[in-house]
């Protein structure tokens, strides 16, 4: 039983054409910057691409989702937020990427549901606005709810300050954001981590995401600071 | 042209954070709402949350201070306040829609005179809704800052909102460059102008009907 | 604002009979047992208690819940276990308390419902069995779910190794259990502590409930050893 | 009588963790589900996990070693292994509930030859549902251990559970005092038996026609 990998390429390898990629990080924090690298370098096609905001532009550059998005590497985004991506809203426009947009907090439940095996869950968010549209409706307790659905995928890609070998993660700060959730959520997770530590280090009673949702595991190559 | 002058996004955001009551729990949007969590009144202790998972946020980082993992909306370090916690963005969302924050301080597109707000999409845009209906949903009390008009002069708070709705009902009270208005029952009440401009110049930046209050005051950032 | 209680009996004082309680603690792990002792000597009846289990009797002495049900305090028991507690299995042969039996699971996810704003959830859990009388259902997927509703409270009892004055609060092992998530969802979550620490000493990374869900904090008065 | 030799409590568990593959997480019950967390063959790394929130169960503590803040199933004082973590209830059963669990073992009142599970109340009782009905619906594999037949000698495993169900078709295997049975769609296998029963004896303890395996075998428990 093995969940270390050597590099970001191995742990990324079977990422296939089509896959749908959960991707932790909210702005410029808490992104798999490696494993986003790793993928583009493999030159996988048609993604389905979870993530709260599609990756930062910023002074022209693309930073992490927004690298894939530049090549058009990425078929359907499912977000909160166009982040001002301006490759992104040009492709949306001229239809060549599918937006599903949910609330941002929404999406996160619906993340959480799908790691935590529920079926499907009532919010009265959104529900009287035209983000309700197609969406079944529920009165409970005399208020208008919307049905929300789990929102799983083939791969979670995830960001973490430390890991042990068996995946127990920690994060710092608002670095966590959708990494802790978005592990439970993927038929494999796959965390990079800035430090790999031995099995013993982190406390028991602090770990924020345990490594039974963890598949595998890999020391990020680099990490640029970027503020 | 009028003889008053207009706040700036600062002194809005300083109007706005002198509502705050001691011990609330505020989130903030980005933007001028951010601006709110820096000009918290002394003596009154408040814990700020953002919807990507901090409750506590300080004053921006500068020099040694900046952690790249510690970073608000828009990419601006943060310094976290003594009783500060991170978490998931699930778990900054409970807090949301679980109704456990007493006030949210969000920017508008525009504002209808029952208190309706359209935030998240403009035509030809894809849409950027990001946490804002599931704020404005649970939250006690939402206040909006915004520029009173349109680049181009048109008025913001309208009858009816002709963009989509981010939430029905849900503003209680409007900051803006030159005026505070409250949403009641009764209409749009105008409660404070800026220096030097008249009620009469806000009614007519402003689409519906204001009710002019009896205590109508100027903008004051003394408290 | 100042959440500081000088005493249980005082953080106590407004819980009226008759009010829902949500009581953490699983077994002899985690419970808040100076909460419970103050709500005893102010003589509260007809209590609506939610908990994993009623309570523990050991050696013919009662625990924690287990001492309001011995003197017919509780209305109504919600639970996943009668935890062979045999004055509950008693009272609850002579028909002297309702008790609504939920899995574990599906409590503690409508616990957190509860505090998070979901108005109700789909579950598979116990939908092929007797205690799916009753709930609605949902084929999702082609799988036969049902419809779990939120499970609020008046009052949340939790009890913490550590916390600070704004409420913020750590636990250790297995004594977190129910005590989080029941934090979420008192309308007033009261929270006793072995240590009552100044506001800057929690880590900022590593709080298990942000103040935000918790009215009032107390140091809790005596704590004995139990196993 | 039999001239054989019953398994105690701990060789059902012992037999019941030789099947433990390495990397598994299995989830244990109380009683005697949770001894297979005591007996992980050499050179198998496993994780327990127990339904209240922990997962990386080891060794039930003793002496010096006994925290009361680190609690097994009945009050049993435990030791966490290297990798271990602790959670909430919530957390716990998002991890069973999820699908995330390879592996659980649990007691049984009765079980069917179909894989029916009765296991949460027997008549005159309250529910003692416990985490069970979570816990059999998305495990990946469900292993039952138990004595053979009740006190009076009436056989476990049914036709059909006269007691209410915790899941229907879950069980995949049953390790008892006298056999280790697997549940297929053929019907019950006896895989096993214990040393010195004949597989006659215990299909006389056991209501439904158990299928004879053609590798049938005397339990072990040197792997």
């Amino acid at each position: 039983m093995n969940k270390v990998f050597a590099s970001s390429r191995e742990a990324v390898a079977d990422v296939f054409d089509g896959a749908t990629v959960l991707f932790g990080g909210w702005g410029l924090a808490g992104n798999p910057t490696n494993l986003i690298r790793a993928l583009y370098e493999k030159g996988v096609k048609d993604i389905v691409a979870i993530s709260n905001n599609p990756g930062t532009i910023h002074n022209g550059i693309p930073y992490d989702l927004a690298t894939l998005i530049r090549e058009k590497r990425v078929r359907k985004f499912i977000g909160s937020y166009h982040g001002w991506n301006q490759d992104f809203i040009e492709q949306w426009r001229t239809g060549e990427i599918e937006f599903e947009c949910s609330p941002q907090g929404t999406m996160a439940e619906r993340i959480r549901a799908a790691g935590a095996g529920i079926g499907g869950f009532y919010t009265t968010t959104g529900a009287d606005t035209d983000l309700a549209a197609g969406k079944e409706r529920k009165i409970i307790n005399g208020v208008e709810h919307v049905l929300e659905l789990p929102l799983p995928a083939d791969f979670a890609f995830v960001k973490a300050k430390r890991g042990d070998p068996w995946g127990n993660l920690i994060y710092r700060y608002t670095a966590q954001n959708f990494n802790s959730i978005m592990a439970m959520a993927g038929k494999v997770t796959i965390a990079e981590v800035e430090e790999l530590v031995e099995l013993e280090s982190l406390d028991v009673n602090h770990i924020h995401t345990p490594g039974i949702y963890v598949q595998r595991i890999v020391k990020g190559e680099e990490y640029e600071r970027r503020v | 042209m009028s003889a008053g002058s207009r706040l700036t996004e600062d002194q809005i955001a300083q109007r706005a954070a002198m509502e705050i009551r001691d011990g609330e729990v505020v989130n903030v949007g980005a933007g001028m709402p951010f601006l709110v969590s820096q000009y918290v009144p002394p003596g009154i202790f408040a814990m700020f949350h953002i919807e990507h998972g901090i409750l506590g946020v300080g004053k921006v980082a500068g020099g040694e201070q900046i952690d790249p993992d510690l970073l608000g909306l828009g990419r601006r370090p943060l310094i976290p306040v003594p009783g500060a916690s991170c978490f998931s963005s699930a778990e900054a969302f409970a807090m949301l829609r679980g109704g456990h924050v007493d006030l949210s301080v969000l920017g508008a597109y525009q504002v209808s005179e029952e208190g309706d707000l359209a935030n998240w999409i403009v035509p030809g845009q894809p849409s950027g809704v990001g946490g804002a209906m599931d704020i404005v949903k649970n939250v006690k009390r939402l206040f909006i800052t915004m520029t009173h008009t349109t680049k181009k002069g048109e008025p913001k708070i309208v009858k009816r909102c002709s963009l989509p709705l981010t939430g029905a009902r849900v503003v209680h009270k409007i900051f803006t460059d030159i005026a505070v208005i409250e949403v009641t029952p009764k209409g749009l009440v105008l409660e404070e102008v800026a220096p030097g401009f008249t009620p009469e110049e806000v009614q007519a930046a402003t689409e519906p009907r204001l009710i002019i209050s009896p205590e109508l005051k100027e903008i004051s950032l003394q408290s």
